[in-house]
């Protein structure tokens, strides 16, 4: 379960200070699946890295199962993000570490002996399909692959909440419907509540019950994705939730 | 005459061989153990570092500035009452390990500092979010990535070091540095010393070589 | 040497020497000796001034064996130190050379004079400048303490580079004159007397023989006698004789103690 | 017009050779649109990277426009890659350079005089719609951000081919509307040659002439897109071609 | 009486200091000039490099190891007779200058070397792909990504160098170093010791301050 309340994070931009998540309130009950949609720049990095605190808030309170983050001290908050799995939209891979051994390391940091981290990896790496990369360096990995040991790497931990940023973004269709079906499955089975963001609707459409969408760093609209059709009333929802491309759009959405 | 001056000095150049040897393998694993965590406490408390902590890091950067300043020989002689207390002695070749250590683990820790700050960010707040202690980070994660680096600046403390030797000849510390010293500037056996030089450039190249070899097989980038 | 520890056992005799060659060969030469008499020779060859008075103070070593009397004498008096002068090995006299000029009349105002680095032997220069008239130095200058501060009146405007000892003759061709220990100008092929613009004129100048340093309490023991008996032998001569000429100053006989002390009361210059 | 003909090329994987291009004939005409879709780690990028011969060949030929790159001199290399700009799937930005400067870089490297370069940079960041983070780093931009730059960057140069690989992976439906487009136009009006890799079918479906499908290193199908009904033959041209999300699939589709 | 000492040294203290500076000046732009170019060299020739040439790479590591491996003394002993060649005489701050570069150019070429290997190989891949020649994506691209690194190294030669003209008094070459051996140590002035040390600690202390923010204007990472 968490719940943003007021959730407000500036930077200093080019020109002046920029509010990249203003005001945010968000609550994903326990066990279910949180979409974030937005335009690029929005704000949704940014506010999934608040839930994990990887940003501070400037104001506003976190709560992960109940208790507010911002609030804790090192040793609880380290104790805390070792139940929170992420994933990266830049992967963040260790360029010195294989891919097995990336995986390991979040294992090892978790505290799991030894002898269990050979099968936990082993198992992580074959729901991304990537067994036989084990060995292989970052550096010699595919888009896709990096992405996937990363998406191994976050589930090998078997999380209670797990934070996406985009981890379909590298993935052909059929690595995210496998990763995709992974995550439905331990959400249903084990109840890890999941924040996923992406740019992808149809991916939301596969697993996301609800739907945030973000606008200038707000969330604008929320979209329940209950199987009634959907009528998103901002116009960046009706865009966002529109699939198609039409090129021939292109005088009304081009805004450069 | 002067390839029977050569001969002649072969079994003591061996034994100033082995002084440096010693002094390598004493001042080498120090200044390592040593200048590893003040570099990453340098890193880590400095503006941008994982826990910046203003008050530590001026601390630690006028420590290691401050025995920097030092030309090695004064900071031999300011350093003679601890030598003594530590090795019992202030002359020859254990003695001088003292201040060589000091000034390596200086020396070091910059390098260190410099190479901890070339790790991609990435992948520190990748460790952070796994919930990864402190130390945790900076061993798996920290130190695996800037191993290639930290492994070319030891190789070149290393190599430093060799030549360095030649200074330790002030207190009798010997190594294969003072040899060619004593032998080529204050006995005038030109012959000998370009045996020694010679022996210097083999050991350079050695060791270079094995660093080199050691950051290509470290660094798994390309 | 790998040094450890204090002075050593009963027959073992541990000296601290520079390793030049009026150093390094005698005691070579003396080793063989003493260790025909069952002694153990230990030397450690440092290329500092100032720590192998203070390791011999601290009894790290026996002896030492790399100073001039006068240098010793001022040592001491400076670092509270009480490393008595225990014999002589060989006189060091020095000189005022130059590849540019014959004779110090034809040196010009302004020229540039390289002087030793070292205090042992800086102010040996500037005074035999003032000794010739060149120049006139503070009233009361004591020899190992003057320097450059000294000088009060320098009517031919010289300049002077202070560079070490060793690189006096490397860097002679590029000063107009310089200082140079006897022996230094032999191995640059200069003739020692028919070259030198100023000389010291006693060959043998008692402040500048090179003594035998060691701690109070070795005046005549079995050690200082065995050294002494080594570094002043037959073969240790004939090496002299040959490495300066038969001019080489070798006042072996002499009590460095009791005239070492007599220059001191008279003023040490 | 790009032709390769016989195209291979092996890697040290972790375990043995791996031959990530496998003797591939490619026939891309003037001024068409080739897709290129496959799995993560069906080659697609190791193929794009051989037509500007940022990796060599181990046998086979490349010709761009008449000319067989792998024949040239590194000079005459030099001068065509100028007119062949790239998309990375990692972007490659230049850390310590802003998003203006990253962009002017490529113009530098054309030999596009001082007074020109600001107003073709100013002009291609509009495009990607990025002309208010003009002065920021990239470390200051989000992920969709950062990869608009990396398009901008290609574009600057007015190209005559241009290789994208997976060029809209990071960014929202508006941003890819907005970057299709620009290329469809300059496609068509300039007649720029375009090679896009990519996984999302309706960014293929918008723009591509042709979609080559790639398996194993290998080209195992084309796909016209004439407007005609697509009907692939091969199972992974199926799958992919079909980019509605089905998990239930799961059983049939997850291979690991 | 030492206050009075020191009074009187002060004069000299100030020549030493703008004799430091002298080295510094000439010896620090001379080492950057040539060590960038001879580290490039290293780097794109090295395997791994852009351009690789084992005979080349040999070549370069050879001569870089081989004025690695002279001890200072040694070295600047054997070049007199180039040094006077270059700067007309082999004694005084001029003279020091030459094999202080020399020595210099060595040790930073290593610097730029290892700061190349840093950079990633993702934004070299891109400026071949642009069409750009090896000498622009040196300058426009690999200089650019290394700038950070490259002022750290700068940083550390140039504290190394102040303490270095300590051996620079052997041939007059004068310095602060040199100045405090002089008084401090051979002539027992330990109160004008204490006050050059000082003096070398401030200078040291500014040198990193100013390295350190240079760094960190340059590293636009975070
Ligand atoms: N430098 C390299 N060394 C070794 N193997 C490599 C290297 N680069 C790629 N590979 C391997 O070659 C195969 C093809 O890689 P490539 O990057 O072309 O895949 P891709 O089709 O682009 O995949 P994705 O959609 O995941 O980006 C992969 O199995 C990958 O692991
Ligand atoms: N460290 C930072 N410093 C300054 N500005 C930042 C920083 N990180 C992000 N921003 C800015 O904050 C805004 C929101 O960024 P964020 O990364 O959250 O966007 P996003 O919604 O994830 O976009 P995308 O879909 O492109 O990844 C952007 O305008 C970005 O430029
Ligand atoms: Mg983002
Ligand atoms: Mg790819």
């Amino acid at each position: 379960m968490i719940t943003l309340r007021g959730v407000t994070k500036r930077f200093t931009g080019p020109d002046g200070p920029l509010t990249a998540v203003d005001d945010v309130d968000l609550h994903v009950p326990r066990g279910s699946v949180q979409g974030i949609i937005g335009f690029s720049g929005a704000g949704k990095s940014t506010l999934i890295r608040l839930i994990n605190l990887l940003e501070r808030p400037d104001s506003g309170s976190v709560a992960v199962d109940g208790t507010d983050l911002t609030t804790v001290d090192d040793v609880e908050l380290r104790r805390r993000r070792a139940k929170i799995g992420m994933i990266f939209q830049h992967f963040n891979l260790l360029a010195n570490l294989t891919a097995a051994q990336n995986v390991e390391l979040a294992l090892r940091i978790a505290g799991v002996g030894k002898a269990a981290r050979a099968a936990r990896v082993a198992e992580a790496l074959a729901v991304v399909d990537l067994s036989d990369k084990a060995g292989a360096y970052p550096a010699k990995l595919s888009g896709g692959q990096q992405q996937r040991v990363a998406i191994a790497r976050a589930l090998a931990n078997e999380p209670s909440v797990l934070l996406c940023d985009e981890p379909t973004s590298a993935v052909d269709p059929r690595t995210t419907v496998s990763v995709l079906s992974y995550l439905k499955e331990v959400n249903e089975r084990l109840g890890i509540t999941i924040v996923l963001v992406t740019h992808e609707m149809n991916v939301v459409r596969a697993i996301a019950d609800d739907v945030a969408v973000m606008d200038g760093g707000k969330v604008v609209e929320h979209l329940r994705l209950d199987g009634s059709p959907l009528r998103p009333e901002t116009e960046i929802a009706q865009f966002l939730i529109d699939d198609r491309i039409r090129l021939r759009s292109l005088e009304e959405t081009h805004v450069g | 005459m002067s390839a029977e001056r050569i001969l002649a000095a072969l079994p003591e150049m061996a034994e100033a061989l082995g002084e440096t040897g010693i002094m390598l393998l004493i001042t080498v694993p120090i200044a390592v153990l040593s200048a590893v965590p003040i570099g990453v406490l340098l890193w880590s408390s400095g503006p941008g570092g994982p826990s910046p902590s203003p008050r530590l890091h001026q601390v630690l950067n006028a420590v290691v500035n401050l025995v920097r300043s030092f030309p090695f020989l004064i900071l031999l002689i300011a350093m003679i009452p601890i030598t003594r207390l530590i090795v019992g002695t202030s002359v020859g070749t254990l003695a001088v390990t003292v201040p060589l250590c000091v000034n390596a683990v200086a020396y070091l820790s910059r390098f260190v500092e410099q190479n901890l700050l070339q790790v991609s960010p990435g992948v520190i707040e990748a460790a952070q979010a796994m919930g990864a202690s402190r130390l945790r980070t900076i061993w798996s994660v920290l130190l695996v990535e800037a191993r290639p680096g930290l492994a070319g600046s030891i190789t070149i403390m290393v190599v430093s070091f060799i030549s360095y030797s030649a200074i330790a000849g002030l207190v009798g510390g010997g190594g294969i540095g003072d040899f060619a010293i004593r032998h080529g500037y204050y006995r005038y056996e030109t012959g000998v010393m370009v045996v020694a030089v010679l022996v210097m450039i083999a050991l350079v190249q050695l060791v270079q070589l094995a660093g080199n070899l050691t950051v290509r097989r470290l660094d798994k980038r390309l | 040497g790998l040094a450890g520890g204090a002075a050593s056992d009963e027959r073992t005799i541990s000296i601290i020497a520079t390793d030049s060659p009026p150093y390094h060969d005698p005691l070579e030469i003396a080793r063989d000796q003493l260790e025909a008499e069952g002694w153990r020779l230990d030397v450690r060859y440092v290329t500092d001034i100032v720590q192998p008075n203070h390791a011999v103070s601290a009894g790290e070593a026996d002896f030492n064996f790399f100073q001039h009397g006068a240098y010793l004498q001022t040592f001491n008096r400076d670092n509270g130190t009480d490393v008595v002068p225990l014999f002589y090995a060989v006189g060091s006299p020095a000189g005022v050379y130059s590849t540019r000029y014959d004779d110090i009349s034809q040196l010009p105002d302004g020229a540039r004079i390289a002087l030793p680095v070292d205090p042992a032997n800086n102010g040996r220069a500037l005074h035999l400048l003032a000794g010739a008239g060149r120049l006139k130095l503070r009233e009361g200058a004591q020899v190992v303490t003057t320097s450059q501060r000294d000088i009060v009146d320098n009517p031919h405007r010289y300049s002077f580079v202070e560079v070490d000892q060793q690189t006096l003759t490397q860097t002679l061709p590029d000063v107009d004159a310089g200082f140079l220990f006897s022996r230094q100008a032999i191995e640059i092929g200069l003739d020692v007397e028919g070259a030198a613009l100023l000389r010291e004129e006693d060959l043998d100048a008692v402040p500048y023989r090179i003594v035998v340093g060691g701690r109070p309490d070795e005046v005549g023991s079995a050690k200082a006698r065995a050294l002494q008996a080594a570094l002043q032998s037959p073969r240790v001569r004939d090496f002299f004789k040959q490495f300066y000429g038969e001019w080489a100053p070798l006042p072996w006989a002499e009590d460095p103690q009791a005239q070492l002390g007599q220059w001191w009361k008279d003023g040490g210059r």
